[in-house]
Order: C-alpha cells, then structure tokens, then sequence
C-alpha cells in the first residue's frame, strides 16, 4: 500500500534526522546555493513544505536532481538544520521506488566523455538510482 | 612514519597523476603510504540518511583494515576523504549505524572508529610540517602565481571534516608558499565547481566552474591547484569561457621535490 | 517534643495554577489526618490580604506552633508568609513552604499523580516542621557606601543616583576613562540626539561630584564580605602620569614618536601614541602609558614625554597601587562587547576591510571618528555609492558559531545608520537584509517605518550567504524571502550587526562576587520580573547590558532602579542577618579542625573551654569549634564534614533534612 | 494481576537534592516553563549541595528510594564559592562505594544545573526517571524494619 503522505513526510524528518522545527526562516540558505538558480523550489521552501508534510510535490521537484550537495546550506545554516539531509531524504523516497530511477543504466554511455572521472559516474549513480 | 593508504577508484584510472605524484612525493618526505589490501569503491558521496547502511559499509571495511594494521589512514582524493571521515564520524558518533555495520561485517572487534583518517594535506601540515616541507624543495616554483582551489568536501560540513576554517582556509596557501610559489587568495576558492551534476546538467556545472575561474583570475592567479579528481574535470575540461591551467597539487609537490 | 506541636496547614489554589491539577481540597483533607495537624484548609490565593489574614486567624485561634503553606516556591512567598506569621506572634522560621507549583501543579498533567505528589510535598514540610526550631535573626552595621563596578552609562547612572541620595560611591573602571560603549556613539535612537551631547555633561557630573570618587584604569582584584559589609580591593593600575600634577595639555601625546598602536576606541580603525588620552572628553583628563608600545619600557631610551611635560607629570616609575574599601552595597555594571567574527568568514569580515562591524560604522560616522564623520571606505578612502547591512550576524545562532539570543539592539540601530546614511548622502543606495525587524520600544516602530517610509531604505527579508571582493566592489549573494529569488548587490561597503556579549571580566567579577551568571554570561538576576536588579546574592545589584542585551533608555532605567535598591539597603543603620547559620555542639566537638579547612569564609575558630567531667579531676579543657554567626553565611559544607556530627545547620538542621528524605519515602 | 502488569504500574521513588541558589531556581524555572517530568521525583532543598551529607542518600535508599541525584551550581558558580567541589568529591567517593554494595552507579547522580536551565534540570530529570524506571526496584539497602515500624 502506497504511504500517505503524513507517513511519508515523517519518514523524510526520520531518515534526514533533520528538526525543521528549528529552522527561524532567515533564508540563508537559499541565499548561500550555488544551485539556486536551476531549482523550483528553493531551499528555505523545502525546509518549509516538509515541516508542512507537502511532501507528494517535492518528491516531483527539480530540486532533488540539482542540488549539488556542496553542504554550503549545511555550513551556514545559524540553526544547524540542514536542509541538504532533507534534499537528499526526499530523492531516496523517490528512487526507493520501484522504476523511479532519475538516471538509468542504459542512459549512462551517451552522457560519457573520455575525460569524466569514474568518481562522477558513481556519485551520479548513488544520487540518482538505487 | 607509515600510513595505510587509500587511493581510490578515480586515482586507479583518469586521475592516475594524482596518485603517483602523490606517493613520489611523499616516498621523497620520507613517508611510506601502503596501500590497503583489497580496499574497495567508497561510492564517491557521503549517504547523508540515518537508514543508509549498506553503502557505508566499503568505508568501514577500509576503517577497520587500518585499525587491524594499525596506522592512521591517509586519503588523497577529496571525495574519498569525505565519505570516509563522515562514515568514521558515524561509527564514534551514531550508535544505530555503529551497531548495524558491527552486526553485518561479524568482525572479530567490533569497529568504533577508532582508526584516525586524514588527508593527505592535513599529513603535509601535521606531520611532515611546512616549514620542513619547504626544507625539502630542491625546485621552488618561484614567481608562479597559484590560486588554491579547495571546493566543498574537504571543508563542509566543518564540524565533521574539522579540516580548516570552511569560510577562510589557508591549509593549501600554505602549501603553496612552502613549495615557494606565491598563494592567490580568491573568494571563490570554498565555492562549489558543480560536482557530480556535471553529468545530467552540463551547463549548470559549466556556470559554476566559470565563476570559480573568473573570481580566480581576477585577483591574478595564473594557474589552480586542487585535491580533486571531479573538480579538475569540471574546472579544466568543462568551463566555458576562462581557461587556467589546473594541476592536482601533487604534481607541484613532486616538482618542487624533483620527483616529477 | 514533636506531639507539643500544633500546626496549621494552608494549601493554595493559586487561582487555577495549582487548583487546576491539584485537588487541593483532597491535600488539606489528607494533612488533616496528620498527627500535630490541628488545622487544614484551602484558599484561593494564599498571598492575598484574605488569605495572610487567615493564616494569622488560624494562629491566634487554634493557637498554632508552626504552618505550613502549600503555594508556589519559596523562593517566590516564604518571606510574605514569615512576615505575616510574625504578625500574630509566631515565630518566622515557624513556617515552612511546599511547593506545589513550580515543582508540581505546572509540571504534571495528571490530577491524580500531582495530588498524590502535592500531598507527599505537604507530608515533607510538615517532617520538617516538625523538628523546627525558632529562630532569631541577628543584626549587622551596613557600610555607608556604595561600589559601582564599570563606568559605562550604567555605572555613571547608578553612581549619580546614589550620591544625589547623599551616599558616598567609588566606581571603577577597567579603561582610562569613563563613558564605556556609549561614548563611541554617534547618534542615538529613536531621537537621534548626538550620544556625546548627552553623555559627557553627565560624565562630568560624575567627575564633580564631591561623593563620586572614580578609580579609572582600575580592576577588581577581590571581594569579601557580606551584604551590609564587603571588603573589596582595587587596584589602580600605574599610569606613568601623575594624575596630580597633569593638566591635560596633551604635549605629551604631541610629541610621542610610538604611532603604531591600534586605537581601541576607535575601533582599530586608526592608530594612536603609545601615550594617550582615549578621546578628547574623556575623564579624568590625564594620559596613560601603553607600556607595551612605549619605547621608553620597551628600550629605555626616548622620554620625549617627560622633557615636554612642564607640569612634570610624567612618572616612569609609577606603580600599581591597592586600595582597600569596605562597602554596603555594590553594583555591577561591567557593559557589553561585539563578538568576535572570526566564526563568520562568509561575510569576508577578516579578509575585506569594507567589510565593518556596525561599531566600527558608528565611529566611521562619528564626527570626532578617525574619518572626522566622513563616510569612506576604509580601504581607498573613497565614498561609497552602496551600502548593504546585515542584521542578525551571530544572533539567534545556535549552531555554536554565534549567540543563541537576540542582541536586541541591532535592528533599531541599524535603522538609524541606513537613514543617517540616506540624510546625509541621498546619492548612497542603501539595503538591509534582514530576518525579522523587532522594534519594541516607544517610538521605535515608527523611527524604522521612518527609514523606509521616508528615507527610501531597501528592506530584504532573507540573509546573505556570502560576500566576497569582486573588483573594487563587494558582491553580496543573499536571499530576497518575499520574492523567492537569489539576489546580488554589488556593494561599497558591508556593515554586519554582530551580536553582543557581556564583556568577558563579567566572570571574574561574578566569581568574585558569588553572583550567577548564566550559560551566555550574563549575570543572573534574583527573580527575572520581580527582582530584576537584583542578584541572587544579596547586596550585589545589576545595571546594564551585563544583565541582558539592552539599549540605552533601558540601561538608564535600569541603573537607576539598581541605585533606588543601594539607596534602600544603605538607609539602613542595621541589617537582619540570615539565622540559618551552623553551630556547632560543644559537646560534641573534638576540635579537630575538619570544620574550619572547609569554610569558605573563615568563619569558624577555636576555643578552649572548661569542661566538667566525672572522676577526681572534675574538670578538663578542651578545643572546641566557634562559629562566628555574623561571618557564617550557612552553606553547611562544615556540617558534612564534622566527624564527630557536633556541626549542624540551623534551618537545614541533619535531623530535619533525614526528616525530609523519611517522609518522601514513605 | 499478572507479572507484567505489575512491572508496568512501577513507579520509582526519586528523591532530588537542589542547591537553593542554583539547581532549585532552575526547577522552579522548569515550572514557570511548563516543562514537564515525571511526579515521581521529589525534591528536597537544601542550601548548598556541599549539605547534602552521604547519609541521607543512604537513608534514601534504606527507606526504599530508587534513585537520588544531587543538583547543585556549576563549578565555578558556586554561590558560596567552592562548595559543589565538596559535593562532588564527598559523592565520587560515596558512589563508588555504593557501586561495591551493590547499588548499581545509575541509581545516583551529580548534576550542575544552573538558574537559568530550567530546559536542563527537566531533561536531566526525563532522563534520570527512565534510567531508574529501567533499572527497577531498588532492594540492595532496603531496610525492611524501616517499613515496618511505618506500617
């Protein structure tokens, strides 16, 4: 049986081990993401709408596949919230299920050039498919 | 002074100069890196979820062959440094992933993190000493105006990686200073290249590995250095519109060592 | 001698605080069936007219011998109900308190458990009730004079009011002279009166004053003693400069060639002599000798001072001197600091000189500033043409880098350097990032309205994540919340709202003092509404920001009410001292010494005494301990360690505790 | 009433002893903060927890008591000065030989607990409740003649 969404959203807050209940909405976050530009939902949002349990529209986020995990939010945050554990939890709960891969096997050769380190293959591959 | 030493996928491959400077370098300082029996893949990122066990456990396995060794372990690549300090953090720190790896590598000892990683810059400040690094340089690359490229897995998040001031480090400065080049100090050089979205999104990759370029050559470097396999990748062959040369820091060490 | 006893039991409702989870009836219901209970009921409120009314009814009519009160903590009412015992003759420490509560009815939800849990609370005071004596406070003398510790607005304030009462008052402050934070001010909020037209006239108030005497350039190096009676010592740092004999010509300053000393009042923003007065109002008008800058310590050589000074001022073999004062009363007002940023290198603070705190900003704007009031960037001296502020850097900040509080004044100053800037320089665009705009104060809101409304200042809801040099200009990366976008200002200049801390002596002086302080190092007040000037430590009072963050108006205030408690407790010609002080049976005592290793006030000493004893020699002397009541101050760490159990504490007598810790596990 | 059932309505017996200055306020701040711990702690004010002798956590656990902890002000902190080093020697030695009579080390406890931490004094407590909840019944020092003389 598919999860609702209240089940989902308190799995998201389990396996990030994230409180958002600490974050004061100051943005820096989303002041501080180098990828801020190619997401549509923005970090602070993110924070937001999973402490609301909107999680059924952030698992449909462009977000998920962009964030670079560099952990500037991480670093900067003044509340110690994380936010780039609760990117990461959602995209798990994405490609957890079955044939929701973002990145698939066969996918893979086209995007290849010779100088890519093996290092990007396999991070892209731990971020996107399980 | 030996360590056991953990190279990675990348440096058995397309970062193979990363890796063989690296341990000239450090055979030339006196240093015996022994590389791990049958170390295996760290997976390149750190799972960040608390529910994330088996694909920390190649890390562990790593961990507890130092251990059972007994060195410290050395890491060079960047990405692998990350992932494994965090797996290490999680072993002293989180009982759950403690008790869980414990319960499947059945190990003799039970692994508590008990074995110190660090990278292979931390064992040029640390152990080696730049001032007795700067001794050692037979070929100071003097007049060569290096900006210093750190990018985000060494520094972040900083209570975990404690590698150096995450806003403001100076670690590869004073490498660069102690080979006898002179540092560029950009704003940039803590920002992210674009890691491994460079395969799904080029151009947003592309986007931040010129600016990384641009802020660096505006304050006059002239050449990068870094630790980093991807973010070579992404800053040489990937950038768009400024072109730096970029080196892995090890081959400037074995330079300036004469082991080049 | 417990079935003498007839004890009266008043069980509080506290309105709905306690009754609304304690079934206070069923608590005087079960006290009732407890033996030496002659009395039990309930109230609604306790404390009131109508409920002290009835405890002195009770005692009279039932001829009572002790109460207990089931209320709220003792620390809030015991010396309400003890006065009001004592009111109908019984004595004071006859009443002991339950506190249902704060350690019952607010913490527990369920009605059956905090009954049962206010009843076992009741049983216990009652055990301990029991086994009380009467007790009878002494009197000590209270030292006529007062010490205010810092000579900020709050020190000078505090130290003004005292002497307006007619007491004698020492203040002293660590800095050459007086005026602390404040003098650094340009203008101030929300009127935007110039800070120095308003401090320096009370400076010199303080100066004139025959009461006042100020020790500037002066520590703390001890205190002793109780309320009524410290001891303290200071010690006056040597100067190298007769403050006799100078005038305050500042030849002397002229002519030194040592320049390269950073100018703290400035805000390292400039240099100074090593042989300076801080700024031109300050008092006393005497220099002092950086002995660290100084060539004449460092190499001998030099003494350019000491040929140009034709009031022979200058004494290079001046030493530090201690005084020693006794005091009734002392003030602390020890004032605050900016944090340091060394946490916070995303802002470029230690790597950009455009980068400034906002105390720097408010010397760059200070007319007597080292920019004489000109706003230039202190990297090019040229004029800026974009201003961002950043509120809330190391506020509110609990990942360990910053502060967890709010500082409480950034918002309202940072509001009135974005419309000074405006006034002055319309050309200046000015931003401010900001997370929330708290302005809580009489004409506050209206001020910041004023620097939107009126001096067109960009408000940002969102934070910067990073600045960094860009050419000549800073780039500002931040977050813009209400419009959901990332943006980036290229800057002039970037002014952080660092947080405030108390300054760091604020620990040493707490130690010294037994006062508390708290996990962020400002001093503990006795009860945080209705004992706000207080410290726990009786006689030791607060003003200031070594309390809490506060602004001006707040200090003032707050400084004042400190002096109203000095001037109370120094109107007094005797004091009652605390009666729970140890004795020790001489019966008992062995004279062994234990006692006295561990008194933390040298309060006990030893005697020889005749004894009689059966046998032929009818007699024998022997060493006993002595407690000086008037010095014990009734820890009862002495108690513990007595070997021979003839050390006991009044109050918190070994019979009455063990009483305590029976009827809890009954 | 089965073995379960009874294990189940356990409710331990802990006696807290509060520094006046320190620890007590940051009970009663506790309260004023509504923040909750279990009724089974009660607490018992003294002036310093350099008063609280060894004996009367002995006579705790003689009279049933499952587990004692003693608050007091941080080091340093002390309103009079140095006495919460006393306490915490005095009660590093009694531990330990409680520990050798049996009473397991978690039954007792010393905990610097200021003023102002009221959040810290309910934690401490939450955390020290379940920890003798856990333990169960402590029957090491019981003195059964105790109870009886009280039936």
């Amino acid at each position: 049986m598919p999860a609702t969404e209240k089940e989902l959203a308190e799995t998201i807050r389990r396996i990030s081990g994230v409180d958002t209940r600490k974050c004061m909405k100051c943005g820096k976050c989303s002041g501080t993401c180098p990828a801020f530009g190619e997401m549509d939902i923005h970090p602070h949002k993110f924070v937001s709408m999973v402490e609301k349990g909107e999680i059924d529209e952030l698992m449909q986020s462009k977000s998920l596949w962009t964030c670079l995990s560099c952990f500037a939010c991480v670093e900067r945050c003044p509340r110690n919230v994380e936010p780039a554990r609760l990117i990461e939890a959602v995209r798990l709960a994405v490609i957890r299920r079955q044939g929701e891969n973002y990145l698939k096997a066969d996918q893979i050769p086209e995007l290849l050039d010779e100088k890519l380190p093996q290092q990007a293959i396999t991070s892209a591959f731990r971020k996107y498919s399980k | 002074m030996k360590f056991s030493y953990y190279p990675g996928c990348t440096l058995k491959t397309k970062a193979k100069d990363l890796d063989a400077y690296g341990r000239r370098a450090a055979e030339a300082l006196g240093i015996t890196l022994e590389e791990l029996p049958e170390w295996q893949c760290c997976g390149a990122v750190y799972p960040m979820a608390k529910d994330e066990i088996a694909t920390k456990l190649s890390s562990v396995r790593a961990l507890v062959s130092a251990r059972d060794l007994g060195n410290d372990l050395v890491t060079l690549c960047s990405a692998c440094h990350h992932v494994i300090k965090r797996v290490n953090g999680d072993m002293q720190n989180d009982e759950n992933i403690r008790t869980k790896a414990n319960n499947y590598l059945q190990l003799e000892t039970p692994y508590a993190g008990e074995t110190k990683v660090i990278h292979y810059l931390e064992m040029l400040r640390d152990v080696v000493g730049f001032d007795e690094l700067k001794k050692k340089v037979v070929n100071p690359l003097k007049g060569r105006k290096i900006g210093a490229y750190y990018g985000c897995m060494l520094l972040r998040p900083s209570k975990e990686m404690q590698f150096d001031n995450p806003e403001n480090p100076t670690i590869i400065e004073d490498f660069i200073k102690a080979i006898g080049a002179t540092p560029v100090l950009y704003p940039f050089r803590n920002e992210c290249c674009g890691g491994y979205v460079t395969l799904s999104k080029k151009e947003l990759a592309q986007k931040k590995a010129d600016v990384i370029l641009e802020s660096a050559m505006e304050q006059g470097a002239e050449e990068l250095i870094t630790a980093c396999p991807l973010c070579m990748y992404n800053l040489d062959a990937n950038s768009t519109a400024h072109k730096l040369p970029v080196h892995y820091f090890t081959e400037l060490l074995a330079e300036a060592l004469g082991v080049k | 001698m417990s079935s003498l006893h007839k004890i009266g039991v008043f069980v509080c409702w506290c309105g709905s605080n306690i009754a609304a989870t304690v079934d206070v009836a069923a608590v005087a219901e079960a006290m009732r069936a407890e033996p030496n209970v002659v009395y039990a009921t309930d109230y609604q409120y306790m404390c009131s007219e109508g409920g002290q009314s009835r405890i002195r009814e009770a005692i009279k009519e039932y001829g009572l011998t002790g109460v207990v009160i089931c209320s709220c903590s003792p620390r809030m009412h015991e010396a309400t109900f003890r006065k009001a015992a004592q009111s109908a003759g019984l004595n004071p420490y006859m009443v002991e308190i339950a506190n249902i509560r704060e350690h019952c009815s607010w913490i527990h939800k369920d009605r059956m458990d905090a009954t049962a849990k206010a009843i076992v609370l009741a049983r216990t005071a009652l055990a301990k009730l029991n086994l009380n004596q009467p007790l009878t406070a002494g009197e000590s003398n209270v030292v006529k004079r007062a010490l205010v510790i810092g000579g900020g607005i709050a020190g000078i304030q505090s130290a003004l009011d005292i002497a307006e009462a007619g007491y004698e008052v020492d203040i002293v402050e660590k800095t050459p002279t007086i005026g602390g934070r404040m003098a650094q001010l340009d203008k101030t909020f929300p009127t935007l009166d110039c800070a120095a037209c308003i401090l320096t006239p009370k400076m010199v108030d303080a100066a004139q004053n025959e009461k006042i005497t100020l020790y500037t350039y002066s520590e703390m190096e001890s205190v002793s003693g109780f309320v009524g009676n410290f001891t303290a010592k200071i010690r006056k740092k040597a100067r190298h400069v007769n403050e006799d004999l100078c005038t305050g010509c500042g030849l002397c300053q002229e002519k030194c060639p040592s320049r390269k000393a950073k100018n703290e009042f400035n805000m390292g923003l400039n240099t100074r002599t090593a042989i300076y007065i801080p700024f031109a109002q300050a008092i006393p008008n005497v220099p002092v000798i950086d002995t660290e800058q100084c060539i004449h310590f460092k190499t001998g050589k030099c003494g350019l001072c000491q040929m140009n000074c034709s009031a022979k001022a200058i004494d290079f073999e001046q030493q530090d001197e201690i005084i020693e004062r006794q005091y009734g009363a002392i003030v602390v007002a020890t004032g605050f600091r900016p944090i340091s940023l060394e946490r916070f290198d995303e802002f470029g603070y230690s790597q950009n000189p455009d980068v400034v705190t906002s105390l720097e900003f408010e010397r760059i704007m200070n007319a007597a500033g080292p920019t004489k009031g000109q706003l230039v960037r202190p990297s090019d001296g040229k004029h800026p043409h974009c201003i961002v502020f950043v509120q809330c850097v190391g506020s509110r900040d609990t990942s360990g880098c910053g502060k967890p509080y709010c500082s409480k004044i950034c918002c309202m100053y940072t509001a009135k350097h974005a419309m000074l800037v405006r006034e002055k320089y319309p050309d200046v665009e000015v931003h401010v990032f900001y997370i929330d705009v708290r302005t809580p104060g009489k004409n506050f809101d209206e001020f910041y309205r004023r620097a939107v409304e009126q001096y067109d200042v960009d408000y940002i809801k969102g934070m910067v994540g990073k600045v960094s040099s860009h050419g000549d200009k800073l780039q500002v990366q931040g977050s813009d919340l209400i419009a959901d976008k990332q943006i980036i200002i290229d800057a002039d200049m970037v002014v952080l709202a660092a947080a405030i801390e108390p300054d760091p002596e604020v620990r040493k002086i707490a130690t010294m003092l037994t006062a508390s302080i708290d996990t962020n190092n400002f001093l503990t007040e006795a009860h945080p509404k209705l004992r706000p000037v207080e410290s726990p430590t009786a006689g030791v009072f607060l003003s200031g920001v070594c309390q809490g963050p506060k602004d001006i108006p707040e200090t003032v205030a707050q400084a004042s009410a400190a002096a109203a408690k000095v001037i109370g407790l120094l109107a007094k010609d005797k004091l009652k001292r605390n009666p729970c002080v140890a004795h020790s049976d001489e019966m008992l005592c062995n004279g062994c010494s234990a006692c006295e290793k561990v008194c933390p006030y040298g309060a006990i000493s030893y005697m020889d005494k005749e004894f009689r004893v059966p046998g032929p020699k009818r007699t024998e002397i022997r060493r006993i301990a002595v407690v000086n009541e008037a010095v014990c101050q009734g820890c009862g760490a002495c108690t513990v360690t007595c070997p021979s159990g003839a050390m006991d504490l009044k109050g918190f007598s070994t019979k009455q505790i063990m009483a305590e810790v029976d009827a809890i596990c009954r | 009433m089965s073995i379960e059932e009874t294990k189940k309505e356990y409710k331990p017996l802990i006696v807290a002893f509060c520094c006046n200055w320190c620890s007590y306020a940051g009970a009663d701040l506790a309260g004023t903060s509504r923040l909750s711990y279990p009724a089974d702690v009660k607490i018992i004010r003294v002036p310093c927890s350099c008063r609280v002798n060894p004996l009367f956590i002995l006579r705790a656990f003689q009279r049933g008591a499952d587990g004692v902890i003693i608050a007091g002000c941080h080091p340093g902190d002390c309103h009079y000065t140095s006495g919460n080093y006393y306490a915490r020697r005095r009660m590093t030695l009694l531990f330990s030989m409680l520990d050798y009579l049996g009473i397991e080390r978690a039954r007792t406890r010393v905990e610097w607990i200021s003023a102002a931490e009221g959040v810290k004094f309910s934690t401490t407590m939450n955390e020290f409740a379940k920890t003798i909840h856990e333990l169960g019944e402590n029957k090491k020092l019981e003195d059964l003649r105790c109870k009886e003389l009280l039936k």
